[in-house]
């Protein structure tokens, strides 16, 4: 099973949708296809919603650290909704809650940025 | 039930996918737990990652050995390769440390092997390649209601 | 893109669905159509059947092996092990033909493996074991669309 | 993916359901599941339903060739139902089709042994 990209802009919320497996090789092409998007200046948020994600390792944790990076510089937050409990076990391991947000649902997590 | 299997394939990142899956047909034969899968598979990604980018830097030619022993309700994982090996196992054993900082690495593989895992052992030097020895005793309880 | 793997595994039925899986997980990478993938589901399960039950006569100590590699859209599997070895091939390709008749053989295994793959080379001696090698080119119509 | 059988008797036919892949592992089972049903004595005909049959190899051949010569020595009749085409093939190859008839639905194949 491979990793499929869903990449919507509303507003100045890029929602990034993924479902598949986030391993180190899906995580080159994540990366790449959402940089061109942060490339056009016009994103300022981000919102990862993990519902339809069956397995997620390490690389995953890189590949948001660094999108986290990018729009923490310009005042952005990161909103993580939707997250399975194996997924959640390895963000609670690396310490991500303490810089992204956790909702349940896609559009509660939109309302909460502003966008829905 | 006793049963083993050894699997040696290229160091590609299109395998880390495949690994997962040989590995996690292969142990479901023991009756694992969603759980327990989810681990087996998690740990086994990061190995072969690692061995992938940090053992052979990317180079396609690297061979990467995976040796799996099953029994009962015992995992015995070894997951091998003949690359740069560590130079500091303790090191690089530590939450967050990375030497590929550049690559977006999370320096989290070894704490997560440890996490998910009952014993893991970590025997490297540099230029001798690496393996990681992982095991894990499975809790069986659905196995034995049957 | 090219790639290749080498899985060994003992020679015990629990694993004929085990080298289905991983044969399928590793040629997945290709993009196949269903009916191919299912034809070469098919011809690992039955070469490795025959390992078991001809080669090694059932004995879990016997080792199975298989090589495979994939390029483009080209399969290329081989399948062996170290048990009894064939005495007449000929005849062992014959549709029917089966030396183990009491245990419900049916004797379509190489038959079926000839009208599934594009190749089938059988390489045998009593004493020697077996090793069966099989081509495939796939029809890749759906990656091309891609 | 191992071999779920259900069996169900109805008169004098057995009605065999297999669900996941029949292999030579999974052959051996089904051999000894049919053959104790069969030794009570009060089965006729067979009809097998692979609807939820995945996967076939020859080893499935001869578990169905074996259960035929049972009951075909006392007269009964083989028959088949909502087979999938990489199985059909198997059965085409085997010459299966020969000795048993092929129907799309169960209950085609039931009426047709007198038994719905
Ligand atoms: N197979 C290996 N070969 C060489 N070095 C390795 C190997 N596995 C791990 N290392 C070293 O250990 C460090 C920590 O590994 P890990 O905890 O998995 O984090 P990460 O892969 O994110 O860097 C790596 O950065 C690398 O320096
Ligand atoms: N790996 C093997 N080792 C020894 N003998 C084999 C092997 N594979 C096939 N044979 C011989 O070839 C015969 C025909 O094989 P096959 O067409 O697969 O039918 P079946 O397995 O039903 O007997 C077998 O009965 C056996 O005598």
């Amino acid at each position: 099973m491979s990793l499929a990209v869903n990449l919507e802009q509303m507003g100045d919320v890029l929602c990034i949708r993924l479902q598949g497996e986030l391993d180190h090789h899906a995580s080159q092409k994540l990366r790449s296809q959402v940089d061109d998007v942060l490339a056009e200046g016009n994103v300022k948020h981000i919102l990862l919603n993990l519902e339809e994600l069956a397995f997620m390792d390490s690389s995953g944790i890189g590949v948001i650290l660094g999108r986290y990076q990018q729009i923490s510089k310009k005042g952005g937050e990161m909103v993580v909704c939707s997250i399975s409990s194996p997924v959640k076990r390895i963000f609670e391991l690396s310490g991500l809650f303490k810089i992204l947000r956790l909702e349940n649902r896609e559009t509660d997590a939109l309302r909460k940025l502003g966008v829905a | 039930m006793k049963n083993e299997m050894k699997l040696e394939f290229s160091a590609v990142s299109e395998n880390e996918s495949f690994a997962r899956v040989s590995v996690g047909a292969f142990v479901a034969q023991l009756d694992p737990n969603m759980d327990e899968l989810t681990e087996l598979k998690t740990v086994v990604s990061e190995a072969v990652t690692n061995s992938i980018i940090h053992g052979y830097h990317e180079n396609p030619a690297g061979t990467i050995t995976i040796m799996l022993k099953i029994d009962v309700d015992m995992v015995e994982l070894t997951i091998k390769d003949d690359g740069a090996g560590i130079e500091n196992i303790d090191q690089a054993k530590e939450p967050l440390f990375t030497t590929k900082p550049e690559l977006e690495r999370s320096g989290m593989g070894f704490t997560i092997m440890e996490n998910f895992m009952d014993e893991v052992e970590i025997n490297s030097e540099p230029g001798a390649g690496t393996t990681v020895y992982l095991k894990k005793r499975l809790a069986k309880s659905r196995s034995l209601c049957n």
